[in-house]
């Protein structure tokens, strides 16, 4: 128990204790960012060592209690989150006075952390419910702290999550109508194939994919994780999106009837059609450095969301593995290319991609780490984004679904012209963008971190998809 | 009978002001229209017999989200006209979104085969309160009451980002007189509310925001000018549910052998965790709900 | 050397231009001497690891490394005698270029970037040149254009950056299809070795189109770098880049690493017999074939210098394709001796054209006339690597143009034989005329921008001497073809030793 | 039983108003409110859904009457925290 | 018993009478000053009738609380009738609530 709860409470109460004495919150920040990647690493150690493990909380019967359980996927998000806090914390930690950035960041960064673990281990729909909305109001208040630039896209993004909020609780009533339950694995294999099913569970899906910023449900979250801070947007991007993903991976794959599985399917692979697409397109043409990269995210997603359609359609473990290795190298890769990205933006004085120009010489570490994270997003060996194309190809492949190969391969030379789109121009020598002040070097170092690590990613895919249980 | 007619009255005035609220021309009557709908709902609350409920919304739904849509809207009179958008898409689609959710209610089941409501009954005895409600919200599954807490003191959080120039509202030797005979009213009410929460309709939430409206009523009137989180004592109140929720939650934890879980209270002094957690938890709330709605004296962006 | 030692000899030559490359990286720009110091070590490193492997090889050994990559399909490093061919010549040429290079980037800007990038693009070459199965050949095919992409837009220039651009558009595609391809095949037999032979043939039996598609695929996204028509359209744009860059492209790293691509594909993972089988040889033979021909066509029609040469690496870089898919033992022979030979004309040649322009700023034909009195040693260079192009006989390039010819005898395909004559009247067309100017021409106007780079000799002698050991290597690949340390008895040794042909 | 389907579909349409609302807009306010229209609307379909028992003669559902607390306070806060985002926005504007 | 009933259906009666004239007079009437009047005259007597009625059909507990929330009732009516006549008096035309600085 101790160490999920400390994954979860450390960061609650370290947040409380921040609030309460603000002049230790960087210090305390720091500490506990410290503090859990060794404990997320021992819990995933102890996970594979010991099996999955659940708790009741409260100790009630299941019925009664919400219910945690860490699988090793559980386990490995858990330690995701912990690490790119610590790297975000880092990052903000560097550039907290040059940027200044409010204070409330350090609180309110702890608490983002603590309801994402909350979210990576619960299993009941109701306290998903409350999660969600606190992992939404965190990110809405930490995009506020960019100042009053970010009200607009921050209202935006608030309304939309709240209706999406909302339109998952509809859902998990009519479930709770038919069933009386709200956990999930009480209530998985019970569901029948019938029209308030159908109903609540597309409510649930609707909502899901409004907050995971699927096509066409994604158009408040360019704005959002534009306008935010470059160490926000980097966790949005990187962690927050992926929260709404786990929920409908689980809801589909554990309690949706089987008889929904293709039409779902059908579904999702729109939407991952669209992301592809247009997400890429979008990106391609904005003038915006930020937004850019903020429209690579929903085209990512549609990488997760098609992996999804295809657990649903075929049930291959390529497809399963796909998914969560995409969300992995997605959440490392954008990580770097927003802090990279913030980096320049920030030195270099412009929001504008234009401004880039030369940056390979003036800022050689921050255009690298675009860069190399860029080749993760665009996904070329040994990348992580690589291994998971690999992965979707594989099933692809063996599903013979040629339409979505050459989607994928449509989707993939896309990507290659919004990063090279920024990295060429970086090697525009004619008018270098001279930066503001001089660049400093530790943010910069600190962005090719997540980069380098998506980048050698393949070369552990063997303990990477023994942790996701998955063989190709 | 008669009960039927009460039931499609109400329920057609429900659909009434929400209708209205949502076409009325003016925002001011959408707002008013709002607050009547959110006093219509309370009343169909205990109609449903859900009295915890209808106490709550009663004093949030209606009392606490009245007063700041007002205070939204006084933000609206600089702005100009919107144009009135056309009716009939959004109609038609919405309208068939309702028919399927309509079509799809038919299939549930009229005798719920849930067997929660057993269980609860069963498990009350241990729970250390005897009121069913009190005893799912902080015992069975209290750790989603204590992320609620969280959203609550995020609320907060997110808004003290965004302070406003509240435009201020001064009171006068009556108004200022009414509130100091009234708070101590509301007071002693959601006292009475928190107590009672144990065994019957009541608890932290009720209790807490009646206690917020007595305290916004205070402060509008030139009281409690101190109520501002940049005193500690202040974010002491406001985090002091959180804290207590996370204490009781860590000493239960070495109470009990080390098998214990999460926010299992020792059953000999539940009773006693819960209401201690209840009672600071209706301070937050109170405290959290004022300052969310009057905002604070002098907006400080952030402080170092 | 340790016997455990050995073990790590393919990755030790990966790492050994890998390291100084990410060394230099982080130099500063002043650190002239750290810098050549380190590109030495490497070079001299590589060399003499090598010569190790070289060896080690012809006696017959085998090195082999591997690490966990993919499930069913790791990162193989090996060395058999096709791989170590590509591996000594890109070593050699490596050597050439880096001293080139050092002379021709002596004052300009970012150097150390030049230099970080060139090494990472050598060790992307070796790295291809060992890969061990088709997954590996992916990894470092990628990181190919990766390493050469920097290098394409180095001088930053709207030209160079749109030539980037197209060069980006072109290899990614390619990496693409080739990964498509790599994929399917994975799915169909998994990822194993590379095999003389080829290990397609269990799955003849089971269904055809598939191999077909991956076949096409791969061949598709090879092609890109091999610039097989219409696959061809970055190479004359990436003309712009630095002449040492343009060397290494055409002579060695990328283009070759298509065509070196090709010939592992079909003798290595599809294996001769599948090809027949599959009627797979026959487009791939036209294909080249047309290629041919049209390279050298457009070539005709340029008169930028460093263009010129790029229509005709396109069309000499088909001469191998077209070898490999005549599937006889003489033409493969043919398409391997000329991957060698060609490298080293086309680098020789690329070598001279850099050494006129910088030296004496010419870039169009035009404004070659009687440069050969200007730069004698050059000229002789040039119109040897010239005529060793045409295929005229002391230069090694007859020497594959008539093991070429035999093969096409031998598997009674004339037609392919006129082509070559064509093809080499051709490039007498284009090649003659430069050299006549460069010799006879009368010069009519002041060379566009002189520059005094050395007393001693007509121009830098870290150009000059480049020039000069690779004219010299075309002379002695030539003349002692027929000794047991040439190109084409190496050629002979793996057609002899891993190709295994029936009839 | 006729009731509870009465306040089954009233809850619904609560619903759909609320969507209507928070389609049609047009001030950021109303789409606030209309969302608090939608929660509403959900709160009273889980309300609902706890009185089937009361039919039986049974003790209301307080599971869900807990859940809709919760939703509540959630409701309330997120609508708080909009209403200054908005109070913020308009008060910039001018 | 039925007398009181009887007594306690019309006062039920009159006082709905009073509430639905003061909801007349708010819609009917011209200006803010007589609106305040014609609702809060209304509702406060209406409501004091309501409860006066209801109390008959109850017990004295819940009469007493009936008549704790008329009182209550009455009085905050009483304040927020004064507040929005001062308002409307101050600034007639503007919204309720006034700038300070």
């Amino acid at each position: 128990m101790f160490p999920a709860l400390l994954l979860v409470t450390l960061p609650l109460s370290a947040a409380l204790l921040m609030l309460l004495w603000p002049r230790f919150a960087r210090s305390l920040h720091v500490t506990v960012a410290l503090l859990s990647v060794p404990l997320a690493g021992y819990f995933l150690q102890q996970i594979l060592l010991h099996g999955e493990q659940q708790w009741l909380l409260g100790g009630w019967s299941p019925l009664l209690a919400i219910r945690w359980q860490a699988d090793s996927l559980s386990a490995l998000l858990l330690l995701l989150s912990a690490l790119l806090h610590l790297l975000v914390s880092g990052y903000a930690l560097a550039v907290q006075a040059r940027d200044r950035l409010p204070a409330a960041f350090w609180p309110l960064s702890s608490l983002l952390l603590a309801s994402l673990q909350a979210l990576w281990l619960a299993r009941d729909l109701f306290n998903w419910y409350v999660c969600l909305e606190l992992l939404g109001m965190v990110a809405v208040a930490l995009v506020t702290l960019s100042g009053d630039k970010a009200l607009k896209p921050a209202l935006n993004y608030l309304l939309f999550s709240l209706f999406a909020s909302l339109c998952y609780l509809l859902g998990v009533a009519l479930l709770y109508a038919g069933y009386g339950a709200l956990d999930l694995p009480l209530l998985a294999g019970q569901l029948e194939a019938n029209r308030l099913n159908a109903m609540a569970l597309l409510l649930i899906t609707l909502g899901l994919m409004l907050k995971a910023a699927c096509w066409p449900l994604h158009i408040w979250l360019p704005a959002a994780h534009a306008a935010a801070p470059a160490a926000v947007s980097a966790l949005l991007s990187a962690l927050v999106v992926k929260g709404p993903l786990f929920i409908l991976y689980l809801v589909w794959t554990e309690l949706a009837p089987q008889a929904f599985w293709l039409p779902a399917s059908y579904l999702f692979a729109l939407a991952a059609l669209g992301a592809l697409l247009f997400g890429g397109i979008a990106a391609l043409r904005t003038p915006y450095g930020k937004s850019l990269v903020a429209y690579s995210t929903v085209a990512q997603l549609g990488y997760a969301t098609l992996a999804l359609a295809f657990v649903l359609r075929f049930n291959l473990p390529e497809f399963v593995a796909a998914l969560w290795l995409f969300v992995l190298a997605h959440a490392l890769a954008k990580a770097a290319s927003f802090l990279a990205m913030g980096e320049l933006q920030q030195t270099l004085g412009s929001k504008q991609v234009s401004a880039l120009k030369g940056a390979s010489q003036t800022m050689p570490l921050a255009m690298f780490a675009f860069a190399v994270a860029g080749g993760s997003l665009i996904g070329l060996p040994p990348s992580g984004g690589f291994l998971a194309k690999w992965a979707l190809l594989l099933g692809l492949w063996q599903s013979q679904q040629y339409f979505w190969l050459l989607v994928l391969a449509v989707a993939t030379l896309l990507a290659a012209a919004y990063v090279f789109r920024v990295v060429v121009l970086a090697f525009d020598r004619a008018e270098p963008t001279a930066p503001d002040f001089a660049p400093q070097r530790l943010p910069q170092y600190l962005a090719l971190l997540p980069a380098l690590a998506v980048w050698a990613m393949a070369l552990f895919s063997m303990p990477l998809l023994t942790l996701l249980k998955q063989e190709l | 009978m008669a009960l039927l007619l009460f039931d499609l009255v109400l329920c057609a005035l429900l659909l009434l002001l929400a209708g209205a609220a949502m076409l009325s021309r003016s925002l001011t009557q959408a707002v008013t229209l709002f607050i009547a709908f959110g006093v219509m709902m309370a009343l169909a609350w205990a109609r449903l017999k859900a009295p915890d409920l209808a106490l709550a919304e009663a004093a949030i739904g209606a009392g606490l989200t009245g007063a700041l849509c007002f205070t939204a809207l006084v933000r609206y009179a600089k702005q100009p006209a919107y144009p009135q958008p056309a009716l009939w898409r959004p109609l038609t689609f919405i309208g068939l979104v309702t028919a399927l959710l309509l079509a799809s209610l038919s299939q549930i089941p009229l005798q719920p085969s849930s067997a929660i409501p057993a269980l609860v009954q069963q498990h009350l005895p241990q729970s250390g309160v005897s009121h069913p409600v009190t005893a799912v919200l902080l015992n069975f599954r209290a750790w989603d009451t204590l992320l609620e807490l969280l959203v609550l003191l995020l609320a907060l959080l997110g808004a003290r980002q965004a302070p406003g120039d509240l435009p201020r509202y001064r009171g006068w030797s009556l108004s200022i007189s009414w509130s100091r005979l009234l708070s101590p009213l509301l007071l002693l009410v959601s006292g009475y509310l928190l107590w009672r929460g144990a065994a019957a309709p009541g608890g932290a939430f009720q209790a807490g925001a009646l206690l917020a409206s007595g305290l916004v009523i205070l402060r509008l009137n030139q009281q409690l000018s101190w109520l501002s989180w940049r005193h500690f004592w202040v974010r002491m109140l406001v985090l002091g549910g959180l804290l207590a929720f996370v204490l009781a939650g860590a000493v239960s934890l070495l109470l009990q052998d080390l098998g214990a879980v999460w926010l299992s209270w020792p059953q000999s002094i539940a009773g006693a965790v819960i209401l201690i957690v209840e009672s600071f938890a209706t301070l937050a709330i109170a405290v959290t709900l004022t300052l969310l709605v009057v905002g604070e004296p002098k907006p400080e962006v952030a402080d170092a | 050397m340790q016997a455990w030692l050995l073990d790590y000899l393919p990755l030790l030559i990966v790492l050994s231009s890998l390291l100084p490359g990410l060394l230099i990286f982080t130099l500063k720009e002043q650190q002239v001497a750290l810098r050549t110091f380190l590109n030495l070590l490497g070079v001299t490193l590589k060399l003499v690891l090598v010569f190790l492997m070289w060896q080690g090889v012809k006696e017959g050994e085998s090195y082999y490394y591997r690490i966990a990559f993919l499930p069913g399909a790791d990162l193989i490093l090996q060395a058999d005698a096709l791989s170590l061919l590509f591996v000594v010549l890109s070593s050699v040429l490596w050597l050439a270029t880096t001293i080139y290079a050092i002379g021709y980037l002596e004052h300009s800007p970012l150097r150390s970037r030049f230099f970080g990038y060139f090494s990472l693009c050598v060790s992307a070459t070796v790295g291809l040149a060992l890969a061990g199965n088709l997954v590996t050949f992916l990894l470092f095919y990628e990181l190919l254009t990766l390493a050469t992409f920097p290098l394409v837009v180095h001088r930053g220039t709207p030209q160079s950056l749109a030539a980037g651009r197209r060069y980006l558009a072109y290899t990614l595609s390619g990496g693409l299809l080739l990964m498509l391809g790599v994929s399917l095949l994975h799915l169909l037999a998994g990822s194993p070795d590379f095999t003389p032979g080829g290990y397609l043939a269990p799955l003849l039996a089971s269904g055809s189109i598939l191999l077909q598609v991956a076949f096409a695929l791969l061949i598709a996204g090879l092609g890109v770098k091999a610039a097989l028509f219409p696959l061809h359209g970055w190479l004359p744009q990436a003309m712009v880049a630095p002449a040492p860059v343009s060397a290494l492209l055409h002579a060695v790293a990328v283009v070759k690493a298509g065509a070196f691509g090709i010939v592992r594909v079909v003798y290595d993972v599809f294996g001769v017999e599948v090809v027949r089988a599959l009627d797979l040889a026959w487009p791939l033979l036209f294909l080249a074939a047309f290629t041919i021909l049209f390279g050298s066509w457009r070539a005709l029609a340029q008169q930028d210098l460093k263009k010129r040469l790029a229509y005709s690496t396109i069309s000499q870089v088909s001469y191998i394709t077209l070898g490999v898919a005549l599937l006889g033992p003489l033409a493969a022979v043919g398409a391997l001796v000329h991957l060698v030979h060609q490298g080293v004309m086309k680098i020789t040649l690329f070598f001279c054209a850099g050494n006129y322009a910088e030296t004496l700023g010419i870039h169009k034909i035009r404004e070659l006339n009687g440069v050969g009195r200007q730069m004698p040693m050059t000229s002789l260079a040039f119109t040897i690597g010239a005529l060793g192009m045409i295929g005229i006989p002391p230069a090694a390039g007859f020497i594959s143009k008539w093991y070429l010819g035999l093969g096409a005898a031998e598997v009674a395909q004339p037609w392919v034989i006129l082509v070559f004559v064509l093809s080499g009247l051709l490039n007498a067309c284009y090649f003659l005329p430069v050299v006549y100017r460069i010799w006879f021409g009368v010069q009519y106007s002041a060379w566009p921008s002189p520059q005094r780079l050395s007393s001693r000799f007509e121009t830098h002698w870290m150009l000059l001497a480049p020039s000069m050991f690779t004219l010299g290597l075309i002379l002695l690949m030539g003349l002692f073809a027929s000794t047991e340390l040439s190109p084409l008895s190496w050629s002979e040794l793996i057609v002899e030793r891993e190709f295994s042909f029936d009839d | 039983m006729l009731s509870f389907y009465l306040y089954l579909g009233t809850a619904v349409l609560l619903v759909g108003i609320g969507g209507l609302g928070l389609w049609r807009g047009p001030e950021l306010l109303r789409r606030i409110l209309a969302l608090n229209v939608i929660g509403a609307g959900i709160f009273m379909l889980m309300v609902t859904l706890a009185y089937r028992p009361v039919m039986q003669g049974e003790p209301a559902d307080s599971v869900l009457h807990a859940l809709v607390l919760t939703g509540l306070v959630v409701a309330v806060s997120a609508t708080a925290f909009a209403l200054a985002l908005l109070g913020r926005l308009l008060t910039r504007a001018d | 018993m039925t007398i009181m009933l009887m007594i306690s259906w019309l006062l039920l009666a009159l006082g709905l009478m009073f509430f639905l004239a003061g909801s007349i007079g708010l819609l009917r009437f011209p200006d803010s000053f007589s609106r305040l009047h014609a609702v809060t005259k209304a509702d406060t007597l209406g409501l004091g009738l309501l409860v006066l009625g209801l109390s008959l059909q109850s017990s004295w507990r819940e009469g007493l609380l009936m008549a704790l929330i008329w009182l209550i009732v009455m009085a905050s009516g009483a304040v927020s009738c004064q507040l929005l006549a001062r308002f409307s008096d101050e600034q007639p035309s503007e919204s309720a609530t006034q700038q300070e600085d």
